[in-house]
């Protein structure tokens, strides 16, 4: 069975650069790493019917998402030689600008963890209830809708 | 029996609430049946029921002691 | 024809987890991004015939590798729909645990941050003229082999 | 012509220097027989001649202008 326990991957607000460069400064010790793969979501400026985004306030069915996230890293851990994985997803209102998700996968190898990382990628997009609004500049508001 | 449903993103809107309840549905397609008789603007999107913090994709009996929650399209990340 | 001019990608010695942080926070301004892709390096502690890799020294033919990455630059720029791109690679003693890769792609769209990150990594992998020579625990030496 | 050629990564612990020279050799199919033939250890080992930056796949003719440089397998990253 699995040592993975399930664990909370949600934050509130935006996810600061500097938190992620002392994530990945935390790997220093561990040497039997070779690749480490890393992607973030960044709240983009989108125009909606000529008006811009200027956050999105994003909602999660949190302990859902967490059990669900807690699937897929098990599915991933099982497919990849991963040394580890590591997720944060924001809550709340996030400026256009800011970091709203953090993908963090560490392999021996470059091959695994880049892998691992855009399969995560993929299936947490797909399969977290997680919703985000877009705030427009007048106030207004869109619901999102994943590609 | 009586459910009681949570609802999450733009279904909150629509309902103008994050729980709604619904009486006399046996399973997850009688209430899926109610809710959109209810709130017609859900009929339109298309939401998944999960039953114990898990999506259900076939036909499934409730009873009250199971977390009901719908959920429309995903848009995290 | 391209506007990317020929850059220095080489930095002196091991790249800082902060430096990566700094780099990510750089890009709050260009809010047309919606990913990141970064693929990190790390010098891994190998085991040698029976010794362990305590660092790997890192020489390069700077001015070709400058001009190689120039054109995998311009070619992932044709290929993927990219905002920005950035490279470092460390050159000298790079300790185990320590940083020596730092490819950084973004993109409106994660599909094209992600691929063209991944591409990046395979491209600069087998043809930038760099060396590593991994340094034992004893001191002895080999000279590395890229998988 | 003398050819004056740069060596990196293990190429130089075997010449034991970063540039050696080799004499009379008007392509790059004579240089590899040169530098080949000067250090028998070379051969054994899959290096690119790059000429001016440039790296060369089919024999090409050399002139004392161009800068040339042996490239043993990479191991970047």
């Amino acid at each position: 069975m699995s040592e993975h326990r399930i664990k909370n991957i949600f934050v509130n607000g935006p996810i600061d650069a500097s938190f992620i460069g002392d994530s990945i400064a935390k790997h220093r010790s561990k040497t039997e790493i070779g690749g480490h793969s890393i992607f973030l979501g960044q709240v983009r400026a989108d125009i909606i019917e000529g008006k811009k985004v200027q956050a999105i306030d994003y909602t999660a069915f949190e302990e859902m998402a967490n059990e669900q996230m807690h699937q897929i890293r098990e599915a991933v851990f099982e497919k990849y030689d991963l040394t580890c994985m590591h997720i944060y997803h924001s809550l709340g209102k996030i400026a256009v600008g800011e970091i709203c998700l953090f993908v963090f996968t560490s392999s021996a190898h470059r091959k695994a963890a880049i892998d691992a990382c855009a399969e995560t990628v993929e299936r947490l997009k797909s399969t977290l209830p997680v919703w985000g609004k877009e705030i427009l500049e007048d106030e207004t508001y869109q619901w999102k809708v994943n590609k | 029996m009586r459910a009681k449903i949570s609802l999450f993103g733009q279904l909150t809107d629509i309902a103008g609430n994050n729980i709604i309840v619904v009486d006399d549905v046996a399973d997850t397609d009688a209430l899926a049946q109610a809710v959109n008789k209810l709130y017609p603007a859900m009929a339109g999107i298309k939401y998944i029921i999960a039953i114990d913090k898990k999506p259900v994709h076939t036909n499934t009996a409730l009873n009250e002691a199971v977390n009901i929650a719908l959920l429309p399209p995903f848009s995290g990340g």
